[in-house]
């Protein structure tokens, strides 16, 4: 029998003043091919898993040890995790 | 030979494409602005070179697909000109759709510079009529994203059509089929991970890259 | 005069010693002024007063190094070094640290290490060509050092690669010593008109100050003091906002840069480094004899609400100043427009001889720059003479069977290759690569561009002599650059430096610098090899425990024809093999002692200069005349690593023999200096035998090329096994496997 | 007076088919540190920007034109986008 999964997100994003150095090239590119109303693009990486398990208040506290130990570099980025 | 090669923002080796031709054919060369909407009249080839154009930042080549001179590229490509993209131009080539695929991350995750062997797979384009019987050649590479990917179907008839020009002997990067590079159908477009353009004479470690340069020249005098 | 000062709940006293300035230095502050400083202007000087931007403690040693020369076009003082390399044409470059910012984030610090040497080099109106970089850090076993490596490692790659500047040369070393404070140096060489150099010192009054590049935000700020200070268990939560680095943003910085310098609209020009707009105004106008005013309105700002104090402070990366010619702002526009770069017209040059920050229309800052600069503290600090370890006899170097201990010394950290390392940065792009780290030279090459002319450039240092004996090792450190440079039969020009070490403020670790630069100075002296640029980096310590002193010398070389550059990659089956120099069997302080014993002692190798001149003078005049097939210089592990570089890069078997007096594994592993592997065609060999007693250089044959194995004293290892050994450490420790 | 602008997220993954090695990788990485539980990891990407606008299914329509020309390379990726 399959144990039960839970469904992960994490999403890492640079914290706020850490220059974004692909949002800044993404909104001059944007910028240069006419879409001017665009402003302070960030740009982040979302992970998508599945996670053996079937509390999702425990799987959050496993996900912020995942962020924390691999997942996102806390010198620079910032974390929020969602389980579904 | 009169030849083009085009400068973005974060190119970086559009100095050595510029001296790559003239060294091995002695060709004329002209550098053209990102900005540009024309091309020069009577190119013979135009060179994509490698680099970091806008940074990679978003995916490797995407922005610079969108580029005003790219148009005009598509435009000179359709009527038969020859075009060449080393590295970040075979990115830039396959992202404004002028090739097929795309060129993934590295299997391994990081960026790979080294000297590489190549299989000769097609010689009778020309970009490679001047190998004559030469079954493989040296260049060196040097990238993060050159891994090739494409959905079956497309796969299928990259190679049906004869379309793989260069594969690696080592595959260094996760290249589907070991691609290094690819020919579009029409046989005017090639796009090449390694560089032609850091192996124009031996005291560079290799002269592999200088027959892909006379051939363009030969092809140039017969048209 | 009306100065506005900021909310200051502490008091100013109290700050100043929070900026990191010392009781009495604030006091000079105060005598100087005549007044309290606001927050400001005592952050103008905490930082102009800083042990990185000031070399209060090193200042007065530095003095020691000879730094002219018939090739030195300008030596240190300014952002990088110039040496005449002929037909016009000059090299400029400069070595820097990055240690602390690596340390907390090792990817962007070792990035923006790369970006901010290399802007040194293009403000003074050079076309970087290549990098180098030293790299040093904790023993493989530190939770700590896999990270670090990974992350360091990525960070050069990811932003020398993107730029296009091709990384030919570097070194790596693990140690404990560096457990909690990585070394990270990084070299950047350019290429000039000799008659096209830009100075930063500020010409006339009247000229526009013109800021470009990228915005300025709330990065690293107090980065300059923070360098000069000693880690502590919490300076990594205390830590201000990492600088991020932008290598695309460089790019178009050096184009830009470039181009805005052809237009002959320069009139001066500095990057924004440590210590950002404060440093480069206050010495733009300083060294000019001027004064400066500033709006700090139009600066270019990432973010809302910036102080002064925040704008005068970040450490934002890729960011320039230059002062124009009269009416020259045009073209500026123009070519920053080109390059998408922020660009503002942000004050003017007077005659003030002050320095004036203008904030939301209210003065905010209004310093005289004398004081700034000839009022820095500078220290005599005490020292002693640091313990040296004696010198070893041959009967106290234990035994080991010369196999295992050649095995054992090829894969070790320090002498198992860089492979993983180096095949992570570009070394091909600029087309001009002659040699590079996986190439088997001693030292990187690159084309001067269009010529026949190539630079050759090494980076060498030798911690473990230098903390057995400072005097030594520091002379060890030039010489053994100057010998890698002649190995590829280069004529060795001038030097920059990067002076690492623990917290000057200690009689032990001030001596040990003191004594590093008179040996460094001795050797240079000696050689003609001058010092023409440098960097400091002190307070390497953590909880007390100073890294090893590390002395790191950068060299430069020229090639006048590079089709007689020689390497250890050609040797053939037939060659014979000359040992030049002698071997008298120094075993203090070698790898063969460190690796197969664990034991670090001994007096490390003396350098005698005289010979280690003679002995290159030869070498480089049996390259010249072609008579050299392969050369090595011999260093870490002694002759018989150098043999096993040799064959693994020639992919030819060796045959060696001991034709001295001394044990095999002594003569094997001794770390004697001012020696070189020779290669040379057998018919050859009599006539290199003549030519080295004429010059009174000791030479002997020591083997042949031969077969696919090395051989010597009943060691007989296949290149297979020699290579499978070599290569194996450094991926599988990266890996997690070793 | 100031424009009125909308909040745009623009998530940008690898299409199904493709090997997304990046994800491998974090998942190898994961189970090395002892977190088996975790499968089939995708990494993406998430840029979010301010955009100049009121109406949403406008905005819509625009996010979907930036990402068709810039922002997804349709070849290996999808996306999806949201205003808020
Ligand atoms: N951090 C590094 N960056 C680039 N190249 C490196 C680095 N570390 C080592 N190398 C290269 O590896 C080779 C061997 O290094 P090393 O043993 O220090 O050389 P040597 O002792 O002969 O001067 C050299 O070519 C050197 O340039
Ligand atoms: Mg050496």
């Amino acid at each position: 029998m399959k144990a039960p999964t839970l469904k992960a997100k994490v999403h890492v994003f640079l914290k706020p003043g850490v220059l974004d150095v692909q949002g800044k090239a993404v909104e001059g590119a944007l910028h240069g091919l006419g879409w001017d109303g665009v402003a302070n693009v960030r740009v982040g990486k979302l992970l998508e898993f599945d996670l053996d398990g079937s509390d999702p208040e425990a799987a959050k506290g496993e996900l912020k040890a995942m962020c924390e130990k691999l997942l996102a570099n806390t010198v620079i980025e910032s974390y929020k995790v969602e389980v579904a | 030979m009169k030849a083009a090669v085009l400068v973005f923002p974060g190119s970086n080796c559009d100095r050595d494409c510029k001296t790559a031709v003239e060294t091995s054919v002695n060709g004329k060369v002209e550098m053209v602005w990102h900005q540009e909407t024309e091309l020069p009249s009577g190119l013979d080839l135009i060179v994509i070179p490698g680099g970091f154009s806008y940074g990679d930042y978003l995916r490797c080549g995407a922005m610079a697909s969108q580029s005003p001179v790219m148009a005009a590229v598509k435009r000179e490509a359709e009527r038969g000109v020859s075009v060449l993209g080393i590295c970040n131009g075979f990115q830039i080539l396959c992202e404004s759709g002028l090739l097929p695929g795309a060129l993934l991350r590295n299997s391994g995750l990081k960026y790979v510079c080294k000297p590489i062997e190549l299989t000769i797979e097609n010689r009778t384009t020309r970009f490679t009529s001047a190998y004559g019987n030469k079954q493989t050649v040296w260049m060196t590479q040097g990238n993060g994203d050159g891994n090739f990917f494409a959905d079956a179907e497309t796969l299928k008839s990259i190679e049906d059509n004869d379309q793989v020009v260069f594969r690696y002997v080592e595959n260094p990067n996760g290249s589907m089929n070991n691609i290094a590079g690819i020919i579009n159908k029409a046989g005017n477009v090639l796009g090449m991970m390694p560089h032609p353009d850091r192996a124009f004479e031996e005291a560079l470690g290799s002269a592999d890259g200088a027959p892909m340069f006379k051939s363009l020249v030969r092809a140039a005098q017969a048209a | 005069m009306s100065t506005t000062t900021s909310p200051a709940p502490k008091s100013m006293a109290d700050k100043a010693a929070e900026y990191g300035l010392k009781p009495d230095e604030y006091q000079v502050v105060l005598d100087r002024l005549g007044r309290e400083p606001n927050d400001v202007e005592l952050g103008v000087f905490s930082v102009m007063w800083s042990e990185h931007c000031s070399y209060k403690s090193s200042r007065l040693h530095l003095r020691k190094f000879p730094v002219t020369g018939p090739r030195v076009i300008c030596g240190p003082g300014e952002n990088a070094g110039v040496i005449d390399i002929d037909d016009g044409q000059a090299c400029i470059f400069k070595m820097e640290s990055h240690n602390h910012p690596s340390f907390i984030e090792p990817y962007q610090g070792a990035a923006t290490g790369v970006g901010g040497i290399m802007r040194d080099v293009f403000t003074m109106g050079a076309r970087p060509v290549a990098l180098l970089n030293a790299l040093r850090f904790g023993e493989p076993g530190h939770p700590k050092t896999r990270r670090l490596v990974e992350g360091v490692v990525s960070g050069i790659g990811g932003y020398g690669n993107c730029v296009g500047v091709p990384t030919v040369a570097g070194e790596t070393n693990f140690h404990s010593g560096y457990n909690g404070n990585i070394l990270v140096n990084a070299m950047c060489v350019g290429l000039a008109d000799a008659d096209k150099i830009f100075y930063s010192a500020a010409p006339e009054p009247g000229l526009p100050v013109v800021y470009f590049g990228s915005k300025t935000g709330r990065d690293g700020i107090h980065g300059a003091t923070m360098s000069s200070a000693e880690f502590s268990e919490d300076s990594e939560e205390k830590r201000p906002t990492v600088q991020v680095g932008d290598p695309f943003a460089e790019k178009l910085l050096i184009e830009a840069t470039l181009e805005l310098m052809a237009s002959g609209a320069v009139a001066a020009i500095q990057d924004m480094g440590a210590a950002g707009l404060t440093s480069s105004s206050v010495e733009m106008a300083g060294k000019g004899g001027l004064g400066i005013t500033l709006d700090l309105d139009k600066v270019p700002q990432r973010e809302v609400n910036m102080t002064a104090y925040e704008m005068m402070l970040s450490e934002s990366q890729e960011r320039m100043l230059a002062i124009l010619k009269p009416g020259r702002e045009a073209d500026g526009q123009r070519i920053f427009e080109k390059w998408g770069l922020d660009a503002a017209v942000i004050g003017e040059t007077n005659t003030s001889g002050h320095i004036v920050l203008l904030h939301h229309g209210e003065v905010v800052c209004d310093l005289p720059l004398s004081p700034l600069s000839d009022d820095a503290p500078l220290y005599d600090r005490p020292w002693v003479e640091p313990a040296q370890e004696p010198q070893l006899h041959a009967s106290e170097v234990p035994v080991a069977p010369v196999g295992d201990a050649l095995l054992k010394i090829m894969s070790c950290p320090d002498m198992a290759s860089k492979r993983w390392l180096w095949e992570q940065y570009d070394r091909h792009v600029m087309a001009d690569t002659l040699s590079d780290s996986s190439t088997g030279h001693d030292a990187g090459m690159v084309r001067v561009h269009g010529t026949k002319k190539a630079l050759a450039v090494t980076s060498d240092c030798t911690p473990r002599y230098v903390k057995a004996n400072p005097y030594e090792g520091g002379k060890q450190a030039v010489a053994e650059a100057w010998r890698n440079l002649t190995a590829v039969g280069a004529e060795p020009i001038a030097i920059t430096d990067n002076l690492n070490f623990g917290n000057p403020e200690k009689p032990e670790i001030m001596g040990q610098i003191v004594r590093a630069i008179d040996g460094m100075a001795e050797a240079c002296r000696e050689l003609a090899f001058p010092v023409v640029s440098g960097n400091v980096s002190l307070y390497n310590e953590t909880n007390g425990i100073a890294i090893p002193p590390t002395p790191t010398v950068g060299a430069v070389g020229l090639l006048k024809d590079y089709d007689q550059r020689v390497g250890f990659n050609k040797v053939r089956p037939g060659q014979v093999l000359l040992l030049v120099g002698e071997t008298k069997g120094e075993m203090g302080s070698t790898l063969y002692l460190r690796e197969v014993f664990g034991l670090e002692i001994g007096a490390p190798p003396k350098v005698d200069l005289e010979s280690e001149k003679a002995n290159g003078v030869l070498v480089r005049r049996l390259i010249k005349t072609g008579v050299a097939k392969g050369v090595h210089d011999l260093s870490d592990g002694g002759l018989l690593c150098a043999a096993a570089d040799m064959a693994l890069a020639s992919k030819v078997g060796l045959e060696l023999k001991n034709p001295s007096d001394l044990d095999d594994h002594i003569f094997a592993f001794a770390e004697d200096q001012a020696r070189y592997l020779v290669a040379v065609d057998e018919a050859a060999a009599h006539l290199v035998i003549a030519q080295a007693a004429e010059a009174e250089v000791p030479v002997a044959v020591v083997g042949v090329a031969t077969g696919t194995d090395l051989i010597y004293a009943g060691l007989c290892v296949s290149l297979d096994r020699l290579r499978e050994t070599n290569e194996a450490w450094l991926p599988a420790y990266m890996a997690g496997k070793a």
